[in-house]
């Protein structure tokens, strides 16, 4: 049942995802695609949990390597993001 | 556990207005930080739950990440940002497949009894969940460099072709897919070997597939391989049997192929086309006839030209961006002002090498909003207009787009400043555009060259007026 | 965990239906508000579920009176939004 | 359990094509096929699968209810459709009130223990989502069976108000949440009597709560009341633990949230407007002064005029429903047209008794699509207009929305007959539209009143023209 659900989220996440996005302004499409991308670096929350159950030597460097991956997309992508849409003025 | 889950579903819902926020130019800078403010609750929330056996590792991943993104984000300049948004997703896709590798790692350590515990999911689910994260991310990881190096030119923009290259793409992938099918049907003899040799496979995918595809087409591969490394997180979700993960990823996944199309129309292109078409590498092969000649003008003729205009239209691509020549074209056009011209700003979605590249400039250089005008506003009058300035823009003003059915961009919309009663384009000299195409713009009757760099003929053209 | 899934499964829903309906021309707004309430009845599902496993027989009758209930909203509900539609145009 | 839970997925997915392709007039009739399949994939998964113990019941129940619902919409004339939704939608409402109640009634047999196996949920949990499938529910189900009184014309459509109501509402909601608290926090002690009074009290608010709101908010009270019976399906969905009921149930919810609240704004009110504003009652006692005098024309005149005219729009409202002129109505046009005369219909978007009301008429009488006109096209245009003629409209050319600013439709969009030339205005005698406004376009000097069943009153015309 538990994996059913998870699936069922997958689906309705997919469908609001498309449902989101309708006409997006051209100069917008950049800050959106990073920030966006900010939102793909979720996978820290699982790189976190990989890190810290790891069994081994080995699984803990690997868990550290997508860590730091992970964080470089998140904290750069919203700052990235941040300083895209400082650029452009309250109207424009 | 509730706790936590609960707080998911708010980082979730965090997301899901944080997306929504962005598409819109009012709202965008607070939705990104609505998004941040998810992601920071979800780190968080993590960060308490877990019960974490390593907690050294993680301190460091998260410090050394943090400072590295921090770094870059403060530092980069304003033309390299989106090649640095390449880089961070290829980070994000390289990081679901190692969440991938070391749980499976982890299986590998402690036996599948004790890994899958009393959860609900079977040894083939976790499998396939690992190999899809892998295989999405490892494309992801190494599409992305390609990307980020052919935007930021340390590698040549042009499509790299061979032949039999779509066959060896897809010989590739069908052997990553029996791989993973190995992979998954051996489960119960888990096999590092076979799981490495599906990374390595996917990386090379990854860049396989992105080096046919010009740099022009960059933004859109770029939005594309978002798409997937939100499908990759997504992936991941499953294999670690978490819900946010499993949302925010496909929250990504949806939009970011949304975006993908969106910006495909903006260009004219399709998918398909951009992925597969090769597009600017056959072009520079064909040979081009052109009637006319181009005719040079001085700095001092455009200056009588536009003494006596009434109304000037402002055409930025590329080339205005490599100048910099914003601020100076700015005062050009507070000057012609000042002497009762109407001035307005012609801006293409596709101008530049990023959407929303013109209006970043402009709006840096203080332009008056009420000057910026959209293609679709400016070509119903611009037969009515005395001079059309050409700032370094090349194939967004080329008239071939609308009227040479055979030319690779045809069909793409223009700003025809070819209808203009005179036309300046500022050029360094004989450089073509992105495209690789020749303008016939500049062989038109109507037109005239003012080669230099864009910045000191402007100067030189505000200075006529000054003095 | 699975209580969370199925809230979680609401929010999105919720989220999904806030986002699915924009523009709608007002001569749909009675097909739409039709379509949507035969959809609503959905509960004879859960009616079929409840009666069939009523364990006392003022709990089959209640059970009963549910599922009639909603069979008619959910036969009614399709069929009449059928019809309504059926009586525009294509192009109207 | 597997596939069942799968298939309840596809089914969700098929309401959520469904309800987004009923927003488009060109999908709209295959969008309500799409989400019936739905319905019956989920009907037919839970038959198959549910270890049924009373396979009488539900056998009885199905056919029943399946014919009912058959006969009830094959039967129905086209202007009976809106009430015959408020009764289904209420009987939607009710099926959520006897599902709750039923479980509960199964709680008591067989005790928590047995009831909730080794299920997720807690006692509370299920309380809570009982209660809330209970209030809601109920609220929908007797609300609505006001809404049906009211629509068809069995209970008088003015709003029914009385000192002290809101306050008694809120005394009753009051109780029913002290009620529900006590059912909740008693779990233990299932108190049945307890769950019959909230049952009862909801009935009774949603009785009282319809009751102030004018005949002419109906469409809006049904939609908002579609929305409850959406959020009730969700909270029987979560007293059993089914996904497609949670999801299919908020769907509607949600969507149908949005629905009114588009509603209101064609009718420029606003929610709170609708369920507080007691609109349509205060009205009536309300002076009003008018100037002029409302001035008769005889068929012929009206015959003269048209002959002579160039352009003639047509606005047709409720009468022109209750005259079923619209056959009638469009003969003219089509002798009018063949006469070389412009001929126009401006649909007002409430114009009639539920929206698209005008359009359903007209395309029954095979109006030409062209000749329909919205709102928004024919105002600005209208100044240049011969003839209007208001076949059976009132309040939806009533000036005073649009010049006295004291009026209680003060603001909302009409349509502007009153600066066409001529208009002639079709109805029976002095009576008022839904609002029971007097309207000041019957005295204005440019408007002639052709009295009579509007029916009849055009078939004369037709009669003079071939005559
Ligand atoms: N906006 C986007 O999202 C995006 C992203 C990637 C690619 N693209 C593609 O990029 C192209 C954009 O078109 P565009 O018209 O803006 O630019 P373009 O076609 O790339 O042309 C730029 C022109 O600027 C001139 N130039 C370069 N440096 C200059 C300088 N310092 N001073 C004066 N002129 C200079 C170049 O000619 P010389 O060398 O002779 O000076 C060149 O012809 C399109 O093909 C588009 O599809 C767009
Ligand atoms: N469309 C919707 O969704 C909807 C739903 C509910 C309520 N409403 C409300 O209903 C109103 C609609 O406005 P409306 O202008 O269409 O209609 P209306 O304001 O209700 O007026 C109808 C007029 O038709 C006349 N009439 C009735 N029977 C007739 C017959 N047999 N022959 C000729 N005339 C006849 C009546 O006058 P006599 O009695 O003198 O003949 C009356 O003045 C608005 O107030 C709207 O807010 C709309």
């Amino acid at each position: 049942m538990e994996i059913i659900l998870l699936i069922f989220i997958f689906v309705l996440a997919a469908f609001l995802g498309f449902e989101l996005i309708q006409k997006v302004p051209s100069q917008l499409h950049t800050p959106l695609m990073s920030g966006s991308n900010a939102i793909s670096g979720i996978t820290m929350v699982g790189a976190i949990i990989a890190t810290g159950a790891a069994e081994s030597s080995f699984g803990s460097l690997i868990g550290f390597f997508a860590l730091v991956a992970a964080t470089i997309n998140v904290v750069g992508g919203y700052l990235v993001t941040d300083r895209m849409l400082a650029m452009f003025r309250k109207k424009g | 556990m509730g706790i936590v889950n609960l707080a998911y579903i708010v980082a979730s819902i965090l997301f899901i207005f944080g997306i929504k926020m962005l598409g819109s130019a009012a709202t965008a800078r607070r939705g990104n930080r609505v998004s941040a403010l998810g992601m920071l609750l979800a780190v968080v929330v993590t960060l308490l739950d877990k019960s974490i056996l390593s907690w050294g590792w993680i301190i460091a991943g998260i410090v050394v990440g943090g400072l590295v993104g921090l770094v870059a984000a403060k530092r980069v300049q304003m033309t390299g940002m989106p090649e640095l948004v390449a880089l961070f997703n290829g980070l994000g896709g390289l990081a679901s497949v190692l969440v991938g590798w070391a749980e499976f790692d982890r299986i590998n350590e402690t036996g599948w009894e004790a890994y899958l515990g009393d959860g609900p999911a079977g040894p083939t689910f976790i499998l396939v969940a690992i190999f899809l994260a892998v295989l999405i991310g490892g494309i992801t990881f190494t599409g992305s460099l390609v990307a980020y190096l052919k935007l930021s030119g340390k590698m040549g923009g042009s499509p790299t072709l061979f032949p039999g290259q779509k066959l060896l793409n897809a010989l590739i992938l069908l052997a990553a897919l029996v791989l993973g099918g190995v992979l998954i049907f051996n489960g119960l003899q888990l096999a590092g070997g076979v799981l490495i040799a599906i990374i390595l496979l996917c990386l090379l995918l990854g860049v396989l597939g992105v080096l046919p595809i010009g740099g022009g087409d960059m933004p859109v591969v770029i939005a594309f391989l978002n798409s997937c490394s939100g499908l990759a997180a997504s992936a991941a979700g499953f294999v670690i049997l978490n819900n946010v993960l499993i949302v925010a990823g496909c929250l990504v996944g949806a939009s970011g192929l949304i975006l993908t199309v969106i910006m495909c129309k903006a260009m004219n292109r399709t998918l398909g086309n951009v992925f597969f078409g090769g597009f600017g590498a056959a072009v520079k092969g064909k040979a081009q006839q052109v009637e006319g000649e181009m005719k040079a003008a001085s700095v001092e003729d455009a200056y009588y030209v536009l003494e006596a205009a009434q109304s000037v239209v402002f055409v930025p691509g590329y080339g205005m961006a490599v100048a910099q020549a914003q601020h100076a074209v700015k005062e050009l056009a507070a000057i012609l002002e000042g002497n009762g011209v109407d001035v307005k700003f012609a801006i293409h979605p596709v101008a530049g090498r990023m959407p929303g590249h013109m209006n970043v400039l402009l709006a840096e250089a203080d332009v008056p909003y009420e000057q910026l005008a959209e293609m679709d506003d400016v070509n119903p009058i611009i037969s009515t207009v005395d001079v059309a300035m050409v700032i370094g823009a090349n194939d967004v003003v080329n008239p071939a787009a609308a009227e040479d059915e055979s030319s690779p961009i045809y069909g793409m919309p223009i700003i025809n400043v070819h209808e203009a009663r005179t036309v300046y384009c500022l050029k360094r000299g004989q450089g073509a555009g992105f495209s690789g195409l020749v303008n016939t713009l500049f062989f038109r009757p109507n037109t005239r060259m003012l080669y230099g760099d864009a910045k000191e003929t402007i100067a030189s053209l505000v200075s006529e007026f000054k003095g």
